[in-house]
């Protein structure tokens, strides 16, 4: 590999890392005001102006802890988990192009995406569900039955869901006929074309409405946050967990969060395009589209909270049912829909 | 089984309609609800920066009260310890001395006169005890500490200071004493 | 909602039934009490419940008394009974003797006084012949004094802040 | 350290808390004592079989605190401040309750306008007592929001509260024959603008929940029991009601004129979690009519009885009538002789019908005084309640039977 | 009751070697800024608990509306409402499985001395069984005083050394509760 794209994408990793981590932890903080500002509240406001500190205390807090490992759990799993946890969540940005391509006026190009892997969605898809390994193996270590019952939960959840958001993301490949993620961004160009909407999200509704559903199960967020669900399971998996070590899991799910919502807007919502980025180009085409990006990026995080503080949760058998026997088939027959479709306007059955 | 009375009413429908079974209408409805409440105004009391304004008759701490020439009200008689549920009250009682005339209203007086703070249940017995009209509970209310054997307040707390007076007039009006 | 019931009529009833097993009528408040025999309690209550006319068949409440000078019948066991459909309450006492303090459980009649039993037997050491679960409900197990009876004290013992004298009380 | 506590903690080493063992298939599950969903304390022992409960056990008196004992040292007008404590979700109706035995054994009658009075703090105290139970249910399925919108409405019932005795949860408000005072300008201001206010936020709440499917998935069908077992288990209040049962005490045995006012009996069907929150919240509404009632036809005249002997006078004529002075010091020091007799007097509280059991010998305190706390006779069909059902069931059903810890532990 | 008076506990902070230093301070910040409740709430002040959590006086503002009812994850145990004799040791479990550093608010009359109930079956105050570090009066107090309880183990958070709960001072302290000080 050539040096000079060796440091471009180092950078880009670490400045992705470090967002990942900024957005993630403001995201605590955003979820807190906004259940504040639902529920006619303040939220937190005396740790700094606004409460803008609020994180910082978490997580100088959390760090100071006693690190606490009970005596009846599996150390090692027990340390490791949270680990898993923490690095499959951050390491499914990779693959995520978070702005328009940069030409400078050398003729260089950059690319903001660190690994434009033609198998993007695989690989997005393949690491969430590794994600809930971390889920899985800290229930297990901690030794405690509610912790047990959490990490059996988000497992058999997290192989329902993951087969229901598979089959609707395969019709924005099938309409795309591409996998890589890059390619499906490439292909929702602007807004507007032809007389139709480029964006997935209005060509395929229910691949979005039923990928959008999972993706909240996948995060374990309300209303599918079974695994930890306060008021049955107390903590869930992290029950036992206490100091960094649960700092860590919480870190993961809002990082989720954050990678769900950029691969929701990148699926459904055009990724960094924007309606009229044609007179747009070089530099100002990149900070624009990746302020976009962005912005629905925070747009969906606070979608997802919207619905946490709505709604109440289902029970774990209505979840699974809701899971097999509506979304399933449901994303099948969208499938299956779209392929006679498209096979009809490629006139397949015309020869 | 039969019904006892002609008033009831079945209120638990469980029949869903089509349009229930989607989900979505109610889950958008209730979407619609809190974002309503995203633009309200928020309705919280900044303790302590402010601070919500109690009733005139809230039963807060005690005071002992002195009359209009300084002298304490408290004659020691011991009704309000007799009326206390809590058992918190504690006095000794003493005679009144010559040239303590100016201190004391009664004969007898309290000379230790002792609540404890952890124990009181703000029921406002004792209050309503007194036959001179010397303990009141206040709208103030009653500090937090870390040492348990600060909670008892003797009469250096209790009893209110000549200069800066404890207005409890409000309270005496509300039933308790009728205006002439 | 007027009784469908008179009080009369329902001790009438009861005392041709029961005979010499049932008390004298009293009528404090206008609620019929009536003692019976320790053991026909059980059956009084089961024919009160049973007796199509009188329909007594919901258990308010259940408890003891302790009359520490009444020698011979110190506990009291008293059933609060109602007939939801005739809107008609009658109380039953039954008196034991502090040395043996049995009487027959009432469970099979109604679940509901299982608990009820237990927190008799908790507070007055009440033995309900037949219970199926007769523990303490309410103190911990290792309690080995019935703490509702008379000579018992209500205080904890290791209460320090406090000076019995100004109480008004010994 | 006293010695006495020493040993009961040495008892205690023998760990009841860490006594989980899985056999097989079947697991052992502590719910409690302090697990979140419990609001109080309850140890439920449950067997389960995955997430399905076959068996559950449980241990109470974790709070017990020895009301019927206390009340047998008290005078007569301090037990007051412990029936605050029984329910303190609705202190105000066992406040009632307690005057109302008092009055019923003294034979005193009270004036009209105490009666509609104690209506409307009773009718608001049950309001507080259903929000409470309503709310909960809410959490309990994971919906905070609704949560926070009805405790805003039980601060506006708190301050009512506080303006009316001075304190907002245990009010220790009702005195033998009457009121301590009456109810202030302020007060029927701050009920009109709660009257305006409150239907308002419990309908947004009702919407949030009632008819969301998910909500009704939830809960129909979770913690059922017929009507027929929630008699034999001796049921009343809500929970009798959402059976089937229409056995309300205001409508049966009447108090505080409750015959004068008009309002229907919510009844359920099935006696699931369901049935219990849509019965609470229709309870609240008539609440709601009922109070609207006592406003309009509210009589004028005093707020107590003629009662010297057992109501206590003015400040001021203690201090100017002898007699005034005499009484006084009768009444506080429980002197004041009472007639002998045996007398239960029983009152719809929050959850059911609460009864006093009293046994008066004439004396300063009652000779026995016995509380028929509805809390404690329905929590033991709690485990027939959650047979075969899952654990997030059981959680509902045990916040949808609103049992509170200070009545159920006495 | 112990003879310990919990004064102690803050002599310790200013006596030799425990001086604060500048992290002592920050951390100390992070920590009031983030004490995360534990409530024990077993009768009517938890209900006067609910009323702070609730919007009126939205215990957020503080950053504790994130209730952990796991002992690990909690840094400040709320013990509101009676606690009996037979609750007595699950109190004392709890607060032996939670982790350090750990601050106990003591809710109400009954929970700090017993309230009324001077029966057999309550507790004297939970002192006798677990430290407690601030107590708040009221039968139930009111949000006001729950507040200003919070508030001042707020103080004490901040002027906490990172040290002091590995002294000496600090286990002998938790010998008297025959607590020992670390963990299970």
């Amino acid at each position: 590999m050539e040096s000079g794209l060796f440091i471009e994408k180092l950078i880009l990793v670490l400045v992705l890392f470090a967002v990942s981590l900024g957005i993630a932890m403001y995201s605590t903080y955003l979820e807190r005001k906004v259940a504040a500002w639902f529920q006619d509240r303040v939220g937190p406001d005396r740790a700094g102006p606004w409460g803008l500190l609020q994180p910082l205390a978490d997580g100088g807090k959390m760090f100071f802890k006693e690190d606490f490992i009970p005596f009846h759990s599996d150390k090692w799993l027990f340390i490791i988990a949270p680990g898993i946890a923490m690095f499959v969540s951050l390491v499914t940005g990779a693959v995520i192009p978070w702005g328009p391509e940069l030409v400078l006026e050398s003729g260089h190009t950059i690319a903001l995406q660190v690994a434009n892997v033609n198998i993007g969605i695989l690989f997005i898809m393949g690491f969430v569900s590794i994600g809930v390994y971390g889920i899985m193996i800290g229930g297990w270590a901690s030794n405690n039955k509610y912790s047990l019952f959490g990490a059996i939960r988000a497992s058999s959840q997290m192989i329902s869901y993951e087969l229901a958001m598979g089959v609707s993301v395969i019709t924005i490949v099938m309409m795309s006929g591409s996998m890589g993620i890059n390619d499906i961004v490439t292909s929702q160009h602007g807004f507007w074309d032809n007389g139709w909407f480029t964006w997935y999200a209005f060509k395929q509704p229910i691949a979005f409405l039923i990928f959008f559903i999972c993706a909240l199960a996948e995060c374990n967020r309300a209303p599918f946050d079974l695994a930890e669900c306060e008021s049955e399971l107390i903590g869930g998996y992290h029950t036992e967990y206490g100091s960094m070590k649960l700092g860590f899991f919480l870190f993961a799910e809002y990082t989720n969060m954050f990678i769900s919502s950029a691969v929701i807007a990148a699926l459904f919502f055009g990724g960094y395009n924007f309606p009229g980025m044609d007179h747009f180009s070089g530099w100002a085409l990149t900070l624009i589209g990746t302020g976009v990006f962005f912005a629905k990026i925070v747009f969906f995080i606070f979608v997802f909270m919207w619905i946490r503080w709505t709604l109440p949760r289902f029970r774990y058998d209505q979840l699974m049912h809701l899971g097999w026997k509506k979304l399933i088939p449901l994303a099948l027959i969208n499938m299956l829909i779209t392929a006679v479709i498209i096979a009809i306007s490629e006139g397949w059955f015309s020869k | 089984m039969q019904s006892l009375t002609n008033r009831s009413k079945m209120v638990s429908d469980k029949k869903m309609t089509f349009l229930e079974k989607l989900y979505l209408p109610a889950i958008f409805g209730g979407m619609i609800i809190t974002a309503k409440h995203l633009f309200r105004k928020n309705n919280t009391i900044k303790y302590p920066e402010e601070q919500r304004v109690f009733a005139p008759v809230y039963r807060g701490q005690h005071v002992l009260k002195r009359d209009e020439q300084g002298r304490e009200n408290c004659t020691a008689c011991g009704l309000c310890a007799v009326a206390c549920p809590a058992e918190a009250i504690t006095m000794v009682a003493n005679e009144r001395k010559k040239g303590e005339e100016h201190l004391y209203r009664e004969e007898k007086y309290a000379e230790v006169y002792e609540i404890n703070m952890l124990r009181c249940i703000f029921c406002g017995l004792c209050e309503e005890a007194c036959p001179k009209e010397a303990i009141f509970l206040t709208d103030r209310i009653v500090k937090t500490d870390d040492n348990r054997p600060d909670f008892v307040y003797g009469k250096d707390r209790l009893v209110e200071d000549v200069n800066n007076r404890i207005d409890v007039s409000r309270r005496q009006l509300t039933g308790k004493r009728k205006e002439k | 909602m007027a009784s469908k019931l008179t009080n009369e009529e329902v001790y009438t009833l009861l005392k041709n039934a029961f005979g010499d097993k049932v008390g004298e009528m009293l009528t404090p408040f206008d609620l019929l009490t009536v003692e019976v025999a320790a053991e026909s309690a059980n059956a009084i209550i089961e024919w009160l419940k049973k007796d199509e006319k009188l329909q007594v068949s919901y258990l308010t409440v259940l408890g003891g008394v302790h009359y520490p000078e009444d020698k011979g019948r110190e506990i009291a066991v008293v059933y609060h009974l109602h007939s939801l459909v005739n809107n008609f309450r009658i109380r039953l006492k039954a008196f034991l003797p502090i040395e043996n303090p049995t009487i027959a459980t009432i469970t099979y009649l109604y679940v509901g006084a299982n608990w009820m039993e237990r927190e008799t037997f908790d507070f007055y050491g009440v033995i309900f012949a037949g219970h199926p679960n007769l523990k303490r409900v309410l103190n911990d197990d290792s309690m080995d004094y019935f703490p509702m009876r008379k000579e018992y004290q209500l205080e904890d013992a290791t209460r320090e802040d406090k000076d019995d004298r100004f109480f008004g009380r010994e | 350290m006293s010695n006495e506590n020493e040993d009961y903690l040495e008892e205690y080493k023998q760990d009841r808390l860490s006594h989980e063992t899985i056999d097989g298939d079947l697991a052992t599950l502590n719910l409690g004592p302090t697990h979140p969903a419990t609001h109080g304390i309850f140890e439920n022992i449950l067997t389960v079989d995955g997430e399905k409960i076959l068996d559950a056990v449980q241990t109470v008196g974790y709070i017990h605190r020895a009301f019927e004992k206390i009340a047998e040292r008290r005078p007569y007008n301090q037990i007051t401040t412990l029936t605050d404590r029984l329910n303190y979700c609705s202190s105000p109706i066992n406040n009632i309750g307690w005057a109302l035995t008092m009055e019923k054994l003294i034979g005193c009658e009270v004036p009209k306008r105490v009666d509609y009075m104690r209506v409307i703090i009773m009718e608001l105290a049950r309001i507080n007592d259903h929000l409470i139970c309503n709310s909960v249910i809410g959490v309990d399925t994971g919906a905070l929001t609704g949560f926070t919108y009805l405790f805003q409405q039980r601060e506006a019932i708190y301050e009512l509260f506080e303006e009316v005795c001075g304190a907002r949860l245990t009010t220790n408000m009702c005195r033998i024959g009457g009121f301590e005072r009456d109810f202030s300008k302020t007060f029927w201001t701050k009920l009109d603008a709660f009257l305006l206010n409150f239907p308002k936020v419990f309908t947004e709440f009702d919407n949030l929940l009632s008819r969301n499917r998910i909500f009704m998935d939830r809960t129909i069908g979770a913690g059922p029991i017929s009507a027929e077992r929630a008699l034999e288990y001796s049921f009343s209040g809500p929970n009798l009601r959402a059976a089937g049962v229409d056995y309300d005490v205001r409508v049966m045995n009447p108090y505080c004129s409750y015959e004068d006012f008009d309002f229907i009996i919510p009844v359920g069907s099935q006696g699931d979690t369901y049935d219990r929150f849509q019965v609470r919240q229709e309870e609240i509404r008539q609440s709601l009519s009922i109070i609207k009632q006592a406003i309009a036809k509210m009589p004028e005249g005093p707020y107590h009885a003629g009662l010297p002997e057992f109501y206590l006078p003015p400040k001021q004529d203690v201090y100017e009538k002898m007699e005034a002075l005499i009484y006084h010091f009768k009444i506080v020091m429980g002197e004041t002789p009472v007639p002998v007799g045996e007398i239960y007097q029983s009152v719809e509280g929050g959850n059911g019908e609460l009864g006093f059991y009293l046994i008066s010998d004439g004396g300063r305190s009652p000779y026995r005084l016995q509380f028929r706390r509805p809390c404690f006779i329905y929590y033991q069909a709690y485990p027939e309640m959650i047979k075969g059902q899952t654990i997030s069931d059981a959680v509902l059903t045990l916040s949808s039977m609103n049992v509170i810890a200070g009545e159920l532990d006495a | 009751m112990g003879k310990v008076t919990l004064d102690a506990k803050l002599e310790t902070i200013n006596g030799q070697g425990f001086q604060l230093t500048s992290i002592d301070k920050a951390i100390g910040l992070a920590r009031a800024n983030s004490l995360w409740p534990l409530p024990f709430a077993t009768s009517c002040c938890g209900i006067e608990f609910m009323a702070t959590m609730g919007s009126n006086y939205d215990l957020a503002r503080f950053g504790m509306e994130r209730m952990s009812f796991s002992p690990r994850q909690a840094d400040l145990l709320i013990v509101a409402g009676t606690i009996s004799k037979k609750l007595g040791p699950v109190l004392k479990k709890v607060y032996e499985q939670m982790a350090e550093p750990k601050w106990v608010l003591s809710v109400g009359a009954c929970a700090s001395s017993g309230g009324i109930f001077d029966t057999y079956s309550v507790l004297q105050g939970i002192d006798r069984v677990i430290p407690v570090d601030v107590y708040v009066p009221g039968c139930p107090p009111r949000p006001e005083q729950i507040i200003d309880g919070i508030m001042k183990i707020h103080e004490m958070v901040k002027n906490e050394s990172l040290r002091r709960r590995n002294s000496s001072e600090y286990k002998d302290m938790l010998g008297t509760f025959n607590i020992e000080s670390d963990g299970e």
